[in-house]
């Protein structure tokens, strides 16, 4: 019997289905392995008998929280797909800011027309079975969760840091290239892409479970960022994680 | 002993390239990758170290172990026809690391996967003359030295290399090939000279004598100083996957979406991240960065020295380049050899 | 049927949530909109107290799809006011880059989520059952244009080495002979593409409008140029508000535009009209095939015209990597910014139409940030063609009607997760 | 007939495990499972009391079990008793009788059985450290003439979690076997001890002198337990642990479960207290 699944999207840019839909193009047997019964973005048909549930994006409003609790109650395995749903994402940069103001500055006088409040990843909300990190995620890595779970076990993702899979693919590490790298406290799986292209991390898969931020702000103090520039890197990605590290979660 | 005129290199390299995948240093960066060079042009043999060691075409950073079907149980191995290899222009340092490796994986049960890439691997090594960058200490280590080990060993007289041939596999790279001088009374002049003039040129970075690294050790395991450079290490392991004599690894397994057709890999790990030595249970054995920092300096300094009598580090430098928090193993063994000192002169007042 | 209620909760195979809603007494249209219930993202927001090179980073984040636009819509904002001046190798590959996304993207809407439509299908996963070779062929297609975004730029959602003045990763010539290889090779595709839209019956539905798209004397415009209407004029890229004129309208979380007319139409079928004598010969050979010339008026066309575009960029890319092979290709540093403070406006025609990006920067940090997106842009346009359309197919069934419906927003190819964003931006 | 070991080195790859199939499976506890196995016609396992095997199922991984069978007995088949933990347990609880699974070994070296000849000894289970030290017990007792005295001192969390309730039961119906169980919670019905497994040494009273201890169980027992042996006078190199390391090789190779410079797969896993007791990264 080929499972079940659905994907669902709350607030993201939907590139992470987008990247489910990129699968194919390497894995079109994914079709025939599971059973898709409710996918908004590509597909009219739906169903809400399912087992898996695939979820991509923030939640950022309160009226989203029951939706994503009702999944959980449907689904046997929830589990978070990209950088939004595993961290709040992009979405959470405003976390820090006060949210009255973010609202006014987009939306004048009829800020109070549209709903949200502080994004939060999906764990905030609901038990998450597994996460498949990434802004976006990997075609690849996505791959192998489907097979993982297929396997009868949950999606395994790497637990060390990128500086890992950057020296295996042997790239001149950015830090000696004169730039910044947020590879030593970033969770690994991505194959380093980012340092690939000649672009320092960006912390897009999360923190690894036991960071050394004192040790890396001090790496980017050195080579010459101010305490804000430090973090305003911290904070594209890991706003909520480091927001939590510090005690604070929002109400 | 043979003469190779600068001029002639390029020939060299080009008819080795008939036969051989010639890999040799490339630039990128600033620093250097070991890469199959696909025009003599490219060739330098003038860098500082790689950014990672040769010794990922005996050990690749990712390999297929085999590959099986899951359904009907059928294995089957792929070590690969490898291709021949000529390995140009090693630093001494890594050359030292090759013959530890070589001690590691015939040791015990033989690792048929390092072998057979080794038997098709040909090492053309390269005297250094100079220091190839501020982090390095093979004088230190000794492996300033051309040990044994080498196919082929060139050595810089200017306008010409003094080529020295250690094996039947590198007398097979040179065989018949005019483009080899023999050597006259000058060439040896020569050479004597050049290897005289280039110690002055390197420094002994260690403040101990390298016979005493495997006591400094044993003698610092409780040193607090372990402690104090955990805090700040990140754990982000670089420093023991750019290592010459690093060889640890992960096992994996990959599998199709069908779950019939896969692979099983091997991928090196490192003892500094977090979970190397947690067991089932959740039990680590290595609980603190500051123990799993000394493990790998023990490892180093005294361990592969008791299993196999050669020192793990050879001075390579490479971890002291790439730590982004500065650990630099000359900085550390020099740090313990200085707390050591007054207990020891104390000891020695004593009796 | 002269009383007809369409609710249609999160329009599927569009990207971001939509309803429709259709509301008609005694034949009397009393509603009909097009409610943007995407969650609001504050991009502008915060964008604001950012250093100007972490820019195009964020904001390609605003659009999975649309990734590459967004970046480089935002790099030229930052670009115009930093006082950067990219090489014309930077030029070239952004170029070469940007078709990239428009053929991933043009591929995917009419092969995923418009051709399930007039096949009578939900999806394109019974496709992939009932018509094999085209699933392929679509997948084939959008490899190809993932590989080269990925060759230019780390990967199409989310670009990488796309920086400020510059790109931080270069191809191999090996790497774009082989795509050139791909590129002609896709060229059956192409034709196969524009086979297929000619087998599709496209409701006969036809309503004037105003056209809008970036326009180039020299080229079939993707990125910068100036604004270009069918209803005549051209204004700098500066003057984008007076083109826009946003408002907010309570049933949606996107805001509605208006030029000349009462709306206007952004995307291929704007560029289509406006740029038609620029296309390349064999994209308007491909344009002859399906009968299609400007003005062409028929808003379900769109996929038509974006079939056009497929051809185009295909052919450009060729011509753009023998530029690129022709000059060779060097490591160059990006272009450095002359001065630290200023403000700028930067553009690109995206898949789904004309995007902006204008940021004020004082001392490398961004302190004011609007960006308009295209289908914000189309919203009005949309709403209005829903207008003509229903009184004319009321006498079908409310799910004929329906389909309709959202045949019509799906062939804007919306893209409704980015459309959320501002208006009146004073920057401070 | 070909050994396993030599099979697995023959082959092109050490790493290329050779087919087995599960002929039997017992549940013994929630977790805890038993396997009976069967290699190929012509095949033989040919270990050691205390040697281990690597257990693959292809498409998931690989992980290092003790064979908890007597070496006698084996011929051509071996047993398992595995513990459900995580991946690779996980997937092979799930496995019925008939499926097949893949194994390298045996590795490592077993307990010095010859050097018990002649002398009592107290074997010392916690929890699943049964499976392990089941095949030298059973070893021991298949040839009891040749020990002296022998006695089993065995903990398990709750009388739920006892292993080998078959031959629990025999060893404890033997007169000449000395058996002790306790349990840490008791459930209803319990009527044994209750208490860490240090509880029960008192009862064995062997002459220091002439006894040998084999030890097998979770870290935290290993240092209770080697206190209250050296105090009661049983020479260091007497008492025998098996250590359990994390193991992607089992040839010395893979580096993770060195303990100071000691190859746990290839120097142990089983060593004597006096090897390791100087080693913090081994009893810490
Ligand atoms: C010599 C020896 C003999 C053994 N004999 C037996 C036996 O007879 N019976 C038996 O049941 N077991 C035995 N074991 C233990 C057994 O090998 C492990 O339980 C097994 O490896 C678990 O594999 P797994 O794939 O199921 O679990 P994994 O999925 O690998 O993980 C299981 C647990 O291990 C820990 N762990 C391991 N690696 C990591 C990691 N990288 N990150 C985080 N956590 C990690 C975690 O706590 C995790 O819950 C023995 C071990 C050794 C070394
Ligand atoms: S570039 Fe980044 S990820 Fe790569 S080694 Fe350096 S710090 Fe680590
Ligand atoms: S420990 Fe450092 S210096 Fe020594 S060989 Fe390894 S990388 Fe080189
Ligand atoms: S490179 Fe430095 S920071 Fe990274 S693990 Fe090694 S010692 Fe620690």
């Amino acid at each position: 019997m080929k499972p079940k699944v659905a994907f669902f999207e709350f607030t993201s840019c939907e590139g992470c289905q987008l990247t489910v839909l990129d699968t194919l193009q390497r894995h079109p047997e994914l079709l025939e392995v599971i059973e898709i019964v409710q996918f908004r973005e590509a597909m009219t048909e739906r169903s809400d008998d399912y087992q898996i549930a695939f979820i991509e994006g923030s939640c950022t409003r309160p009226s989203d929280e029951e939706k994503i609790r009702e999944i959980r109650t449907q689904a046997q395995i929830v589990i978070a797909v990209g950088a939004c749903a595993h961290l709040g994402g992009i979405n959470a940069i405003r976390n820090r800011m006060p949210l009255d103001d973010v609202r006014e500055y987009v939306y004048g006088d009829k800020k109070d027309w549209f709903e949200t409040y502080p994004a939060r990843p999906l764990s905030a909300v609901i038990k998450v079975d597994a996460v498949i990190p990434g802004c976006p995620i990997d075609r690849d890595e996505f791959a192998m969760a489907v097979t993982h779970l297929l396997q009868g076990r949950m999606p395994a993702i790497p637990d060390y840091p990128l500086c890992i899979e950057c020296k295996l693919t042997e790239n001149v590490c950015m830090f000696l290239r004169g730039q910044t790298c947020l590879g030593p406290i970033t969770r690994a799986g991505c194959d380093a892409i980012c340092p690939s292209c000649g672009q320092g991390c960006e912390g897009c898969r999360g923190l690894v479970p036991s960071p050394n931020l004192g040790s890396i702000k001090e790496a980017l103090r050195e080579r010459g960022m101010t305490e804000e520039q430090i973090d305003a890197r911290l904070s594209l990605f890991l706003t909520y994680q480091t927001m939590q590290m510090d005690g604070v979660t929002p109400a | 002993m043979k003469i190779l005129p600068k001029h002639s290199l390029k020939a060299w390299v080009e008819r080795l390239r008939a036969t051989h995948r010639v890999v040799a240093p490339r630039e990128t960066y600033g620093q250097y990758i070991f890469e199959e060079i696909e025009n003599a042009d490219d060739l330098v043999l003038d860098y500082h170290t790689s950014v990672l060691p040769p010794k990922k075409y005996l050990l690749p950073p990712r390999e297929d172990l085999f590959a099986f079907n899951a359904k009907t149980m059928e294995m089957s191995p792929l070590i690969e026809e490898i291709q021949p290899t000529v390995i140009m222009a090693l630093h001494t340092c890594d050359l030292h690391a090759i013959t530890l490796l070589d001690k590691i994986q015939g040791t015990g049960h033989t690792d048929q996967h390092y072998q057979a890439r080794r038997r098709k691997t040909t090492l053309v090594s390269i005297e250094c003359l100079k220091p190839c960058m501020d982090h390095a200490f093979c004088k230190s280590m000794g492996t300033l030295a051309v040990p044994e080990g080498f196919d082929v060993h060139l050595t810089d007289l200017g306008d010409r290399y003094a080529v020295d041939i250690g094996s039947e596999q590198g007398e097979q790279l040179i065989e018949g090939l005019s483009l080899f001088w023999e050597p006259v009374e000058a060439d040896y002049d020569r050479v004597n000279q050049v290897m005289a003039g280039k110690w002055p040129n390197f420094d002994y970075r260690l403040d101990c004598d390298v016979t005493d690294l495997p006591d400094l050790l044993a003698a610092s395991q409780d040193s607090a100083l372990w402690d104090e450079v955990g805090d700040t290490c990140l754990a982000c392991g670089q420093c023991t996957k750019v290592c010459p004599t690093c060889y640890c690894f992960d096992v994996l397994d990959e599998i199709d979406l069908k779950l019939e057709h896969g692979k099983r890999i091997r991928v090196w790990d490192s003892c500094l991240i977090e979970k190397f030595a947690v067991v089932a249970g959740g039990h680590n054995f290595r609980s603190s960065q500051a123990r799993r920092l000394r493990h790998r300096f023990l490892r180093k300094g005294k361990y592969q020295f008791e299993s196999y009598g050669l020192l793990g580090c050879v001075g390579c430098g490479r971890c002291a380049l790439s730590c982004p928090a500065h650990i630099t193993p000359i900085g550390l063994l020099n740090t313990l050899a200085e707390r050591r000192r007054p207990a020891t002169e104390e000891a020695s007042s004593r009796s | 049927m002269s009383t007809l209620k369409v609710d249609v909760h999160h329009v599927t195979r569009v990207e971001g949530h939509g309803n429709i809603v259709v509301d008609v007494e005694n034949g009397e249209l009393t509603q009909c909109d097009l409610q943007i219930v995407e969650t609001p993202r504050f991009f502008e927001a915060i964008l604001r107290g950012r250093a100007y090179d972490e820019a195009s980073h964020i904001t390609s984040r605003i659009c999975g799809i649309c990734a590459v636009g967004h970046a480089t819509a935002s790099l030229r904002a930052t670009e115009q006011a930093l006082g950067v001046t990219p090489s014309l190798q930077t030029t070239l590959l952004r170029k070469l880059n940007f078709h990239g996304e428009i053929l991933d993207s043009h591929v995917l809407h009419i092969y995923m989520l418009v051709a399930p439509d007039y096949l009578g299908l939900g999806s394109v996963i019974p496709l992939a059952k009932s018509a094999p070779d085209l699933v392929l062929r679509a997948l084939r297609m959008k490899q190809l244009a993932g590989d080269l975004c990925a060759t230019l730029c780390g990967r199409h959602t989310h670009p990488i080495s796309m920086t400020v003045g510059g790109f931080t990763q270069f191809p191999k010539p090996a790497d774009l002979r082989a795509l050139r290889e791909r590129l002609v090779a896709s060229r059956a595709d192409c034709d196969a593409t524009i086979q297929l839209l000619q087998g599709l019956e496209f409701p006969a539905f036809e309503r004037d409008t105003e056209y809008v798209a970036l326009h180039r004397d020299d080229e079939y415009c993707f990125i910068d140029g100036s604004i270009a209407s069918s209803d005549g004029g051209i204004r700098p890229l500066a003057d984008y508000r007076e083109v826009t004129n946003e408002t907010i309208v309570p049933h949606s979380s996107a805001k509605h535009a208006r030029h000349q007319r009462e709306s206007y139409l952004v995307g291929a079928l704007a560029r289509f009209n406006i740029n038609y004598d620029r296309l390349h010969p064999r994209a308007q050979a491909a344009a002859e095939a399906l009968g299609l010339r400007p003005k062409t008026i028929n808003p379900y066309l769109n996929a038509a015209a974006q079939a056009v575009e497929v051809v185009h960029c295909t052919e450009d890319a060729i011509l753009l990597i023998d530029q690129l092979l022709e000059h060779g290709i060097r490591h160059e540093e990006p272009a450095a910014p002359t001065r630290m403070s200023g403000e700028g406006v930067g553009a690109a025609d995206v898949p789904r139409g004309t995007l902006f990006h204008h940021y004020k920067i004082e001392d490398g940090t961004i302190v004011g940030a609007n960006c308009i997106i295209p289908t914000g842009q189309n919203l009005a346009n949309i709403e209005l063609d829903m207008r003509a359309l229903v009184p004319g197919i009321l006498d079908r069934t409310q799910q004929e009607i329906t389909l309709a419906l959202e045949m019509l927003v799906r062939a804007y190819d919306p893209c409704i997760s980015c459309s959320t964003h501002m208006l009146d931006v004073k920057f401070v | 007939m070909t050994t396993l070991l030599r099979e697995t080195l023959t082959h092109s790859s050490i790493y290329m495990p050779t087919p087995a199939r599960i002929v039997e499976v017992e549940q013994f506890t929630e977790v805890e499972k038993w396997f009976h196995l069967e290699l190929p016609s012509g095949f033989t396992i040919d270990h050691k009391p205390g040697q281990f095997v690597e257990v693959s199922i292809l498409g998931i991984g690989e992980a290092p079990i003790s064979i908890c069978s007597s070496p006698a007995r084996s011929n051509g088949s071996f047993e398992l008793c595995v513990r459900r933990v995580g991946k690779l347990t996980d997937a092979l609880h799930r496995l019925d009788v008939g499926s097949m699974i893949a194994v390298r070994g045996p590795f490592g070296h077993g307990f010095p059985i010859d050097r018990f000849h002649g002398k009592d000894i107290i074997f010392i289970a916690g929890g699943l450290g049964l499976a392990p030290l089941r095949s030298l017990i059973t070893e021991v007792l298949d040839e009891r003439g040749k020990y002296g005295r022998v006695a089993l001192l065995y903990g398990a969390r709750t009388p739920n979690d006892f292993l080998f309730p078959a031959d629990l039961a025999a060893w404890a119906d033997r007169e000449d076997v000395e058996c002790h169980v306790t349990v840490d919670r008791p459930t209803e019905g319990w009527d044994g001890p209750v208490g860490v497994i240090t509880t029960l040494l008192p009862k064995v009273k062997f002459p220091a002198r002439n006894t040998v201890v084999a030890i097998v169980g979770p870290p935290v027992m290993y240092r209770f337990v080697l206190d209250e042996l050296l105090a009661a006078g049983i020479a260091e190199g007497n008492i025998w642990l098996s250590f359990e390391r994390q193991m992607k090789c089992g040839v010395g190779k893979c580096g993770h479960c060195q303990m100071h410079h000691i190859y746990t797969c290839q120097q142990g896993p089983v060593l004597s207290y006096a090897e390791v007791k100087n080693l913090e990264e081994a009893l810490s």
